[in-house]
Formats: C-alpha cells, sequence, structure tokens
C-alpha cells in the first residue's frame, strides 16, 4: 500500500541555516504520525512544507503518490491535506460556526447564478453546510458557543475550533501542529480521543506535539526530528527508549 | 407641495451624485472586502467615463451600447493589471494601483483624440437619477447575495488571514481578481453614467484626489457591511450641502473652513467608529447596556 | 384696550418696515466660485471683485429701486459641487442670474443646468475658446477667449521685436493652459514663426529647469508660455536664473500683480497679451483700482473680470427698466453696448462672447506697463 | 545629456531625497504611509516665510524654528492620528486615512491663515550668486540645497546607526514586540521617528520654498506622489536608498524631459514605481528594510 504522504530526502534552508535537513519518512492511510523533537527542530517547517506555505530548497514531498513541487497552498488542500496552526490562524472576526464553515471550502458545489438569484437549492445547500459545522462543533464540545466571534473564545475553544475547521474539509491527511498547547487536562484527553476517532474514521493524522504523553498514546509511530534530521522512527514503545532520542532530549552530547 | 418640488429640484444632483459617489465607494469596497487597498477605482472610472462618452459622441451608439462597454472594458484591463498587482501586499499594492490610476490620467491628458485636458464636453445627458439607483441596487444585490455563499466566506476567510485560507483550499488570486475585476466594472459603469449625467468629463476629475475620495467614502461609512459604502457616500455627499446650509447661520464663510470640516469629520470617525457609520447603532445600544449594568 | 393698543402699535410698525421694503427689489445673483480646491486663488480674487462691484452699485443708485444682493457659494473647484451649487441658486435661492463657474471644466457641467431652467449665467473667467456661449441662449461671456487675445498680441508683438523662432512651454493638465496652447500654436502658424520645441509641465510642478534648459538650447528667439500664475513667476525666474534675456511671451495667466511681487527683476521683458490693460488710465479702470486698493487688494484679471460680470449684469438690469427678472436680464445683454468698464468699452458679439479691445503689456521698471 | 541637464537633475533629485528620507523613515518603522508629510512640508515653508517676512528673522534663524516646529507637527500627528490606531487590525489603512485628514486639516489651516495664492520668500532673503560648473549655471542657493539634502542624511545616518535612540528605532522597526520585551520605550521611539521625519520634510519644504520662491497650501502636492515613488525606488524603509533614489528619480526625469518632452515626464516616472513594485517589490537599491540602512 502506498504512502499517504511521503518526504524523500526533504531540505529546507532559511538563510544558511538548515531547518529541515534530509528528512525522509512516510504516513500510511489510517496512521497516526507523531512529530516530536526539541524546539527548532523543524517540526513546524515540515508541517509548512506539507501545506505548501513554504518551498522545499531539495528533496521531495509526495502526497497521495503525486508530487506536491511548486503547487499552490489551495491545490495542496484539493490532494485532501488540512492543517491546523501552532500559533492559531483562525479567522478572528468570524463566528465559530463560520470559521467552520469556511473550513468545508472544498466539499462545497455549488452553482453562483443559482446562489445569486437565490433559487431554493442555493439556500437548501447553504442550510447543510450550516448543520454540518454545528455538528463538528459539537464533535469537539463547543456547541453552545457557535455564534461567538473566536477572537472571543479562550485559548483551549479556539484550538478546538481550529481543528473542527480542519476536519471540516474531510482531509485525508490532518496536519495538527500542538493542538493541545494551552489547554487544561480535561480538553487534552478530549483531543486525544477525538483524534483516535478521526483516524479510527480512515483520516491520516501527522502530529506534531509537546506533550510527550499524549504522543505516546494516540501515535501509531513517531518521528523523532533534531536539528532537522530524523534522528529516530518506530512504534511509541521503541522510540522511547532510542538513546539517541534521549540525549536530544535531555541534553548532552549527542 | 411646492415646498416638495424646490427641495427635490435643489438637490437632485446631490440625489443623483450620492448614487454615483456610492457606486465608485462599492467598486473600492469590493477589494477591500477581500483586505486589498486597490486605489485603481479612479482609473477604471476614466476608462468607463471616457469609452462610453466616445461611443455616444464620436460613434453615435446608443446609451445601453456605451454602458455595456463601459462597464465591460474597465473588467478587461483589471485582469492583465491584477494579476501582476495582487500579488503585492498591504500597502505597496495601494502604491501600486495609485501609479496606475496616474498612468491613465497622464495618458489621457497626452491623448488629443480626446482634447487632452479639456476633456470631452457637450455629452448628451442620458443618464436619470433612477438609472443610477437601479446599479446601486443591483451592486448591493450582489454584494448581499455573496454573503453567507460558499464565496462569500472564502471572501471574508481572505480578508482575515490570507495564507490560512489558502491551506482551506481557496484560490485567492482568482478571489481577488474577481474582486477587482467588479469593482472595474461597478467604477467603469459610474463613469459612464456620471459622464452622462454632467454633461463632460476630463482627465483632472479622475486623479489621486479623487479615488481617495471613494475610498474615504467606503471607510467613513463602514466596510464590515456591504451596504457600508453607500451610507458613507451618502454622507459625505450630503455633507458639503449641509455646511452650505449651516454655515451662514454660524457665521463660516464659504472657503477653507469647510474643507476643515471635512478632514475634522473624517478624522473623527477613524478614531472613535473604526467601523464606519454603519457600526454607529449597535456601539450605541453597547453603551447603553454598559450603562444600565454600571448602574 | 391695552392688548388692542400694542396690536396697532404692532401693524404701525410693520406697516413703517413693510412700506419702503415693498418700493426696494432685491435682485439676488449667484455666483459660483472656487474657493477651495486647485482654483482657490481665483475664486479668493473673484469674491473680492463681485463684493465690491455689488457694494458699489447699490450705493450709487444707479439702479432706483433695484438692489443687488451677491450670494456666494464655493464649488470647490469640481463639477460636482458646481453641479450642486447652480441647482441651489437657480431652485432654491431663486437668483435672476449666476455668475461663474472659475472653471471651464465646470461651466461644461453647470452651465447647460441654467440653460434648460432658463436662468441667465455670465462666464467671467471661463476662457476654454469652444462651447461655452455654445451651450445656449442664456449662457454670456465677459472674459476673452484666449483666441481673442493671444493672436492679436503676438502679431503686435513680431511687428515690434521681429523674432522668427519661438519655444513654447506650456500646462498640459490644465484646461486653461492647454487651451491657450491651442491657440498659440495657431497663432505661431499662421504668423509663420518656426517652434523650435514644445515642452510641457504639470500644474504641481514647480520646477522647470529641465524644460528650459533642453528649449533654450535650441535658440529660440522667444518663449511663449501657456501658463496660470502659479506656475508662471516660477518659469520666468528659472528661465532668467538659466541665462534667458529675451523676451517671454505669455497669456492671461500672466496678467497678475503676483508675477511682478513672485518674479521681481526676473519680470523685466515679460509681455502678456490680456483681455485687461491694468495700466489703461480710463476713469472706469483707475476707479476700480482706487476701489481695490481701499479694500486692501492688488486685483488681478480674474477680479477685474468678475468685478465687470457684475457691472454687466447691472447694465442689462437697467437696460431693462430697471427690471430683475430672470429673463428681462437676458434681454437687457443684448442692449448692452459700449459700457464703461475697467476693461475697457464692453459688448456682447452676437454670439454672446463679450467684446472689448485687447491689451499687450509689458513688465517694465517693476509695473505693467501698457506696449507702445 | 548636457552639463546644464545635469545640475538639473542633480538639484530635483537633491528635493526628491530630502522629502522622502523623512517619509520613508516613518514607512520603515511603522509599516504606514504617513500621507500628511506632503502638508507638514507645506507649514513648515509657511512658518519659515512667515518668520523671514514678519518677523524679519534671518533665513538661518528661521530655518531651524521652521524645522522645530515641522518636527512637533510631527508629534501631533502621531499622537492625534496614529498612536490611538496602534494595536487595531487595519492600522496600516486607517492610518492611511487618519493622515489624509490631518492633511486636510493642515492644509484648511494654511489655507485660512495664507490665503490660498503662492507666495515668496522677500527677495535677498539668502544672497544668491551664479556659478558656472559642467558648462551650466548653478546657484549657490541650490548648491546649499543639493548640500544640506547630503548634510540631513549624514546626520539621520548617524543618528539612526550611532545613537540609542537610533538603536531603539531599528529595535522597534524590527519587531515593536520584541523591543518592548528588550526593554525599548516603544511609544518614545516611534515618537521620536514621527518627529524626526517631520523636522526633515519640514526641511525639505523650506529649502523647496526658498529654492523655488513658491510656498502655497498645495504646494505639497508636487512632491507627494514622487515622494512614494522615490521610497518605492529606493527600498522601504532604506535611508541611503531614499537618497540615491531620490537622485535617481530626478535625473531620470530630466533626461525624459530632454529627450521625450515634458509630457512623459510624470507617465514614465508612475510606470517604473508600477513596474518596481510588480518585479522588484524591494526596492531598486535592495535594503529591504531600516537596518540595513
Amino acid at each position: 500500500m502506498t504512502a499517504l504522504l511521503a518526504l524523500e530526502g526533504v531540505e529546507r534552508v532559511f538563510g544558511g541555516v538548515r531547518a529541515v535537513d534530509g528528512a525522509s519518512f512516510e504516513v500510511r492511510p489510517g496512521e497516526v504520525h507523531g512529530l516530536i523533537g526539541p524546539n527548532g527542530a523543524g517540526k513546524t517547517t515540515i508541517i509548512n512544507l506539507v501545506s505548501g506555505l513554504l518551498q522545499p530548497t531539495g528533496g521531495a514531498v509526495h502526497v497521495g503518490g503525486q508530487p506536491i513541487r511548486g503547487l499552490a497552498p489551495h491545490r495542496i488542500a484539493a490532494l485532501g491535506v488540512a492543517r491546523t496552526f501552532q500559533n492559531i490562524r483562525l479567522f478572528p472576526e468570524l463566528s465559530a460556526r463560520d470559521n467552520v464553515i469556511v473550513g468545508e471550502h472544498l466539499r462545497r458545489k455549488e452553482s453562483l447564478p443559482a446562489r445569486l438569484l437565490g433559487l431554493p437549492p442555493a439556500r437548501e445547500a447553504e442550510q447543510r453546510v450550516r448543520e454540518r459545522a454545528e455538528a463538528l462543533l459539537a464533535r469537539v464540545g463547543l456547541e453552545d458557543r457557535m455564534r461567538e466571534r473566536v477572537k472571543n473564545l479562550s485559548y483551549g475553544e479556539q484550538r478546538r475550533v481550529e481543528i473542527a475547521r480542519a476536519l471540516a474539509a474531510e482531509p485525508k491527511l490532518l496536519l495538527l501542529d500542538e493542538p493541545t498547547a494551552g489547554m487544561n487536562p480535561v480538553e487534552v484527553e478530549a483531543v486525544a480521543a477525538l483524534i483516535a476517532k478521526v483516524a479510527a474514521e480512515g483520516h491520516s493524522v501527522l502530529l506534531v506535539e509537546h506533550n510527550v504523553r499524549l504522543v505516546m498514546d494516540v501515535c501509531h509511530v513517531i518521528t523523532v526530528l533534531n536539528f532537522g534530521k530524523v534522528i529516530a522512527e518506530g512504534p511509541p514503545a521503541k522510540v522511547a527508549e532510542d538513546p539517541a532520542v534521549i540525549t536530544a532530549y535531555l541534553g548532552g552530547p549527542a | 407641495m411646492e415646498w416638495l418640488q424646490e427641495t427635490y429640484l435643489t438637490y437632485q444632483s446631490t440625489l443623483g451624485y450620492i448614487g454615483l459617489n456610492a457606486l465608485l465607494a462599492l467598486s473600492v469596497y469590493t477589494t477591500l472586502s477581500c483586505g486589498q487597498l486597490a486605489l485603481s477605482s479612479a482609473g477604471f472610472a476614466a476608462i468607463g467615463a471616457y469609452a462610453a462618452s466616445i461611443l455616444t459622441l464620436n460613434f453615435g451608439q446608443s446609451f445601453p451600447v456605451a454602458l455595456l462597454a463601459a462597464t465591460a472594458l474597465p473588467m478587461l484591463v483589471a485582469v492583465p493589471l491584477g494579476l501582476p498587482v495582487l500579488r503585492i501586499r498591504g500597502v505597496f499594492l495601494a502604491i501600486a494601483t495609485i501609479a496606475f490610476g496616474e498612468v491613465v490620467r497622464l495618458g489621457l491628458v497626452n491623448w488629443d483624440y480626446v482634447n487632452g485636458a479639456q476633456g470631452l464636453v457637450a455629452i448628451p445627458q442620458k443618464t436619470s437619477v433612477w438609472m443610477i439607483y437601479l446599479a446601486v441596487a443591483l451592486a448591493l444585490l450582489l454584494l448581499a447575495r455573496l454573503r453567507g455563499s460558499k464565496w462569500g466566506f472564502a471572501l471574508e476567510a481572505i480578508r482575515e488571514d490570507e495564507a490560512a485560507a489558502r491551506t482551506m483550499g481557496i484560490h485567492t488570486t482568482v478571489y481577488k481578481l474577481a474582486m477587482l475585476v467588479l469593482g472595474a466594472a461597478l467604477a467603469g459603469l459610474a463613469g459612464a453614467l456620471e459622464a452622462h449625467y454632467s454633461f463632460m468629463v476630463a482627465p483632472n476629475g479622475f486623479g489621486f484626489v479623487r479615488v481617495v475620495d471613494m475610498l474615504v467614502f467606503a471607510v467613513v461609512g463602514g466596510t464590515v457591511a456591504y451596504y457600508g459604502p453607500v451610507v458613507g457616500a451618502a454622507f459625505l455627499t450630503v455633507l458639503p450641502e449641509v455646511l452650505r446650509e449651516l454655515a451662514p447661520l454660524v457665521g463660516i464663510e464659504p472657503g477653507p473652513l469647510r474643507f476643515l470640516v471635512n478632514g475634522v469629520v473624517l478624522l473623527s470617525v477613524i478614531l472613535f467608529l473604526p467601523n464606519g457609520i454603519v457600526s454607529l447603532p449597535a456601539r450605541l445600544r453597547e453603551r447603553r447596556r454598559a450603562r444600565s449594568v454600571t448602574a | 384696550m391695552r392688548f388692542a393698543g400694542r396690536m396697532s402699535l404692532a401693524v404701525i410698525v410693520a406697516l413703517a418696515f413693510a412700506a419702503p421694503a415693498s418700493a426696494k427689489q432685491t435682485v439676488k445673483i449667484g455666483a459660483a466660485l472656487s474657493m477651495t480646491g486647485p482654483a482657490a486663488a481665483y475664486g479668493a480674487n473673484q469674491k473680492v471683485g463681485i463684493q465690491a462691484a455689488v457694494e458699489e452699485i447699490n450705493k450709487s443708485g444707479a439702479l432706483k429701486d433695484v438692489v443687488l444682493e451677491a450670494v456666494i457659494e464655493d464649488d470647490a473647484s469640481t463639477k460636482e459641487q458646481g453641479i450642486a451649487v447652480f441647482q441651489r441658486f437657480i431652485n432654491k435661492d431663486r437668483v435672476a442670474a449666476i455668475i461663474g463657474p472659475t472653471l471651464s471644466n465646470t461651466a461644461y457641467a453647470t452651465n447647460p443646468l441654467a440653460q434648460q431652467a432658463k436662468v441667465p449665467v455670465v462666464a467671467v473667467s471661463n476662457t476654454a475658446p469652444k462651447g461655452i456661449t455654445d451651450i445656449g441662449d442664456y449662457i454670456w461671456r465677459v472674459s476673452l477667449t484666449e483666441g481673442q487675445v493671444i493672436p492679436g498680441a503676438l502679431k503686435t508683438l513680431q511687428g515690434k521685436l521681429g523674432f522668427k523662432k519661438a519655444g513654447v512651454l506650456y500646462g498640459n493638465d490644465d484646461a486653461f493652459t492647454q487651451a491657450g496652447y491651442t491657440v498659440m500654436k495657431s497663432a505661431l502658424a499662421d504668423l509663420k514663426i518656426e517652434v523650435v520645441a514644445e515642452q510641457t509641465f504639470a500644474k504641481p510642478d514647480r520646477d522647470y529647469n529641465a524644460q528650459l534648459t533642453s528649449l533654450l538650447a535650441l535658440k529660440p528667439d522667444i518663449l511663449v508660455v501657456s501658463a496660470l500664475i502659479e506656475n508662471a513667476s516660477g518659469i520666468v525666474a528659472q528661465a532668467r536664473q538659466l541665462g534667458w534675456t529675451g523676451p517671454i511671451f505669455g497669456g492671461n495667466g500672466f496678467n497678475n500683480p503676483v508675477l511682478i511681487k513672485n518674479a521681481g527683476p526676473a519680470a523685466e521683458g515679460v509681455y502678456v497679451g490680456t483681455a485687461w490693460n491694468r495700466s489703461s488710465t480710463d476713469e472706469a479702470n483707475t476707479k476700480f483700482l482706487a476701489s481695490m486698493k481701499a479694500r486692501g487688494v492688488d486685483p488681478d484679471q480674474f477680479a477685474t473680470q468678475a468685478y465687470v460680470g457684475v457691472l454687466v449684469v447691472a447694465e442689462a438690469i437697467k437696460q431693462a427698466g430697471n427690471k430683475g427678472g430672470r429673463d428681462d436680464i437676458k434681454a437687457g445683454f443684448a442692449k448692452v453696448m459700449s459700457l464703461s468698464t475697467p476693461l475697457g468699452k464692453f459688448s456682447f458679439l452676437p454670439n454672446r462672447d463679450g467684446d472689448h479691445t485687447p491689451a499687450v503689456q509689458v513688465v517694465k521698471d517693476g509695473k505693467f506697463q501698457i506696449l507702445q | 545629456m548636457s552639463g546644464q541637464q545635469v545640475i538639473n537633475g542633480l538639484f530635483l533629485g537633491s528635493i526628491y531625497a530630502l522629502f522622502a528620507l523623512g517619509y520613508t523613515l516613518v514607512f520603515g518603522v511603522l509599516d504606514i504611509l504617513n500621507l500628511a508629510h506632503a502638508a507638514v512640508f507645506m507649514l513648515a515653508s509657511f512658518v519659515a516665510l512667515t518668520l523671514v517676512a514678519s518677523a524679519g528673522l534671518h533665513i538661518l534663524l528661521a530655518l531651524p524654528l521652521a524645522v522645530l516646529v515641522a518636527g512637533l507637527l510631527g508629534l501631533v500627528l502621531e499622537r492625534v492620528a496614529f498612536r490611538p490606531l496602534r494595536g487595531r487590525a487595519d492600522s496600516n489603512i486607517s492610518g492611511l486615512i487618519s493622515s489624509l485628514a490631518m492633511a486636510a486639516i493642515f492644509e484648511a489651516i494654511a489655507h485660512e491663515i495664507w490665503g490660498p495664492n503662492v507666495a515668496r520668500f522677500p527677495f535677498g532673503t539668502l544672497t544668491d550668486k551664479q556659478l558656472h560648473v559642467l558648462g551650466g549655471v548653478v546657484s549657490r542657493l541650490q548648491l546649499t540645497i543639493i548640500g544640506v539634502a547630503l548634510g540631513l542624511f549624514l546626520v539621520l545616518w548617524w543618528l539612526v546607526q550611532r545613537t540609542r535612540l537610533g538603536r531603539e528605532v531599528r529595535a522597534v522597526a524590527e519587531s515593536p514586540r520584541a523591543a518592548r520585551i528588550l526593554g525599548v520605550d516603544v511609544d518614545r521611539a516611534i515618537a521620536a521617528s514621527f518627529f524626526i521625519s517631520s523636522a526633515l520634510g519640514g526641511a525639505a519644504g523650506v529649502l523647496f520654498g526658498l529654492a523655488f520662491n513658491s510656498v502655497s497650501p498645495d504646494m505639497g502636492r508636487s512632491v507627494e506622489l514622487k515622494g512614494l515613488a522615490v521610497i518605492i525606488l529606493g527600498g522601504m524603509g532604506s535611508m541611503t536608498g531614499a537618497v540615491l533614489a531620490g537622485f535617481a528619480l530626478g535625473l531620470v526625469e530630466v533626461f525624459v524631459v530632454a529627450h521625450l518632452g515634458g509630457s512623459y515626464r510624470d507617465a514614465v516616472s508612475f510606470a517604473t514605481l508600477f513596474l518596481i513594485l510588480v518585479l522588484r517589490p524591494r526596492g531598486l537599491f535592495g535594503a529591504p528594510s531600516l537596518r540595513e540602512a
């Protein structure tokens, strides 16, 4: 079975600094794939490369077997890739529900003339879109915050809206960049359960996360980065015992 | 009854110009609605005004044909303009489009066929006030219908965070270009209507000052709602006439002080009503609620 | 009783005020002037001329029971507000005649409205050769067009100075200066004067060194310039600084005391073809200059022509038998013949353009003097 | 191109450079366009004119006073039109508009006080002598202006590169948040930028008024859009770029006038501006921001 996401010797240089230095790994369908490493290891850069916000300076990224070099972010999204952002990039003036509705963009096949004429099918389609968005928000536990502008939501709530927005695209591959940062333990539990459930439904997840317990609990495979290089890869139990990983995290000579 | 007629006759041109300015303000708003400050509308209005006037004056074409051409030609220009320019962001986009507008104006100044700075005169008056308001109504309907649709949400998303919108699969360039083209159409139509309303067109009517006026209409009215620019255009078009009325009562002579009031009004709106006049009712309600809570 | 007494007192007072008012008839004249915007400087001067003329006429009692009242409004140098002002004058203030607007480009937009409403208009600063009085029979003009002034002036000047090659400089982004250029170009062609080169500038420009340098390099005998005053004095000063000692010829835009004030000695040898000979010793002119001086104003051509505009309206009212209706005034205009004005003896041509003798002036010893 | 035209170009360029120097400083620090810069330019010129003509001060005394007034106007601008907007999501658009409003207010005030006519400095304000160089004529005043433009550039360069205040301004330009964390008084640094920027704009205005003997409420029109062209050409926030681009634009304009005619001059400037934004948004002289100034 071919990998849903494949990185082959990917490089990204920022003004002489190798943020990603020949990283290679694969994410298979239905897999929750953890991507961990110390600060500055290049995790977020990889997410940006996969979602097309950055272009690699070397190597290749394939999504569903197709090389994505030079593809604009919206084209990559159309391949079934959705993401969240480490520093939360919601549309602040929009309500939670409207944020999620934007996430449904690619799934909506409506006709502009019908809409401009205000024909019933267009209205019905929009009703369905709204209902789906509400259902997604309910799934992340925000059913009573749907009408609130997201800028007024708490940090944890905003992260959940972002996850719902990414899920709204029904992505094949979900890129989550530190989805639990700033959340309380109860919220973290809920997100862990959600990730597991999403994977069970057949979505693949690439998870960048600092919360090691969460990663150990939900991931099938973990890739560990340090200074842009892959230093270990495998199931959680194996990675946790890898001496290179321990050194990287605890410091000391590598 | 007589009073009513007198008032209508006195202010009919103001009424017409409210509509024309509303169209022009909407033409700036279209790109603002997806977060892009493009100041090309005066250039597009010039293209529309001249295209229509040349057709009616020199080629004996009917008014509908002229209006159609005046709407279509700026759209055709907007595509090759927009493709390179819309990659530029923020203030730089504004500057690039100001440059475009100046090039259009200077082109007209140097074009002997259209009499250079003297412009085209004795243009038949074919625009009626109802036509202007029909155009405004159609534009508003279009924008209202976009709201809440797939396309409307995409525009809001681009305005709020362009990069994030792209990762949702939104082809931002297409949307931005579409709004620039729509704005160009509105500006061109407004230009043609104005030319056939005021008997003449000249390049100086389409300079930097004019496009700044359009932007100011949109911002003072408020760009959070699609009808904000119309409210802003109405307010600022009526303001000089109100000042004309009030000036003798407070002893202001026609002249610079009237100009000063405009500046002060604009500054106050920007500082104290950041979302424009249309946000005033909500603001007042909020304040009343705040007061009742503290009391 | 007391109540009745007070009542009768009120009636008497009312009658006392009403009686002279019924004899006096106020005729309103609207003036649409550019008091703000790019043409603000002209509007300000026109306003002074109009106010002076209205006061003098009312004081002189020349119109018997008719009292003139000027209603002055700012058109902000835009056609949009120009139109609004005209409609106000026509429908709200119900003026008997309109003076203005300052700019030709505004006039193209406003005058058709007055024509439709049958309100007479007197243009006092529109000099565009075509299309102003063509708008209709209610549109009259006091200001001579550049076409009426420049060709004659250039001819006179060539007879005196005998130049053969001219360098032309004009403002190409302004209706007034561009129209002036068109006239100059054909006048030079008629006189068989070779144009060595043409250069342009824009109204906001204040630096003309590049244009002047390239013109002067071609060794013309004369510089022919179409410019408004805000550019004119700079052009003259910079040409002199670049070493040009030859004659400079300008049109109506140069006929302004600001030229001498701002260019100083550099203005010596500037020739101005103009509608108004400011150094005329004609009584109407000396009286006008004195009255402006009393107001602390050194008038330019704009102030003078605006002043004459009011004189012409007053004369029309007089010719109509001291009646100040719109059609009375329009009919009166046709009867204005050889009216004594600071511009000279003034009449209207059959096409409703103004007619009086233009002049050629030269700046000499820091003063405008008539070219002998 | 003749020697005289080169002189013309350098002279025009020095005016552009001086105007753009202050313009680009604020642009570089705050990333907003201060469209009232041209109005400050104009007011300073009127202030100097009044000091010379009515108060009888010598121009060498009036110039610094007018520059000081311009700097203070910059502080007013910052306080009224920009500070209240800081932190607002659309601050670069709203800042642009509030500065336009201030420009309208400044212009109306000047119009009310000094009237709409073009005024000039009294004759003999600066003794002027003609010099012959490069086969052309140049007045001492023109040379003074070119010299002052270069001198002010050096002063500004020193101020920004070598002083504590300059370091703070550069830090704010880089990232206001980071600067605040590093203990920089951000408000003070921004206010200082406005003061310096407007003072430079004011100096440009006084010299412009002197050079062309033309002071009027609308005198800023001739430089406001050209100034934009210069700061874009020079690269946003780059002071060296602004000066080089100012001279470059002056020379190009003169070249166009000499070889194509005056009608093409402005069109060529704006078309160039447009192409640079599209093809090389960082500007010709490549310095992308203040830190490389």
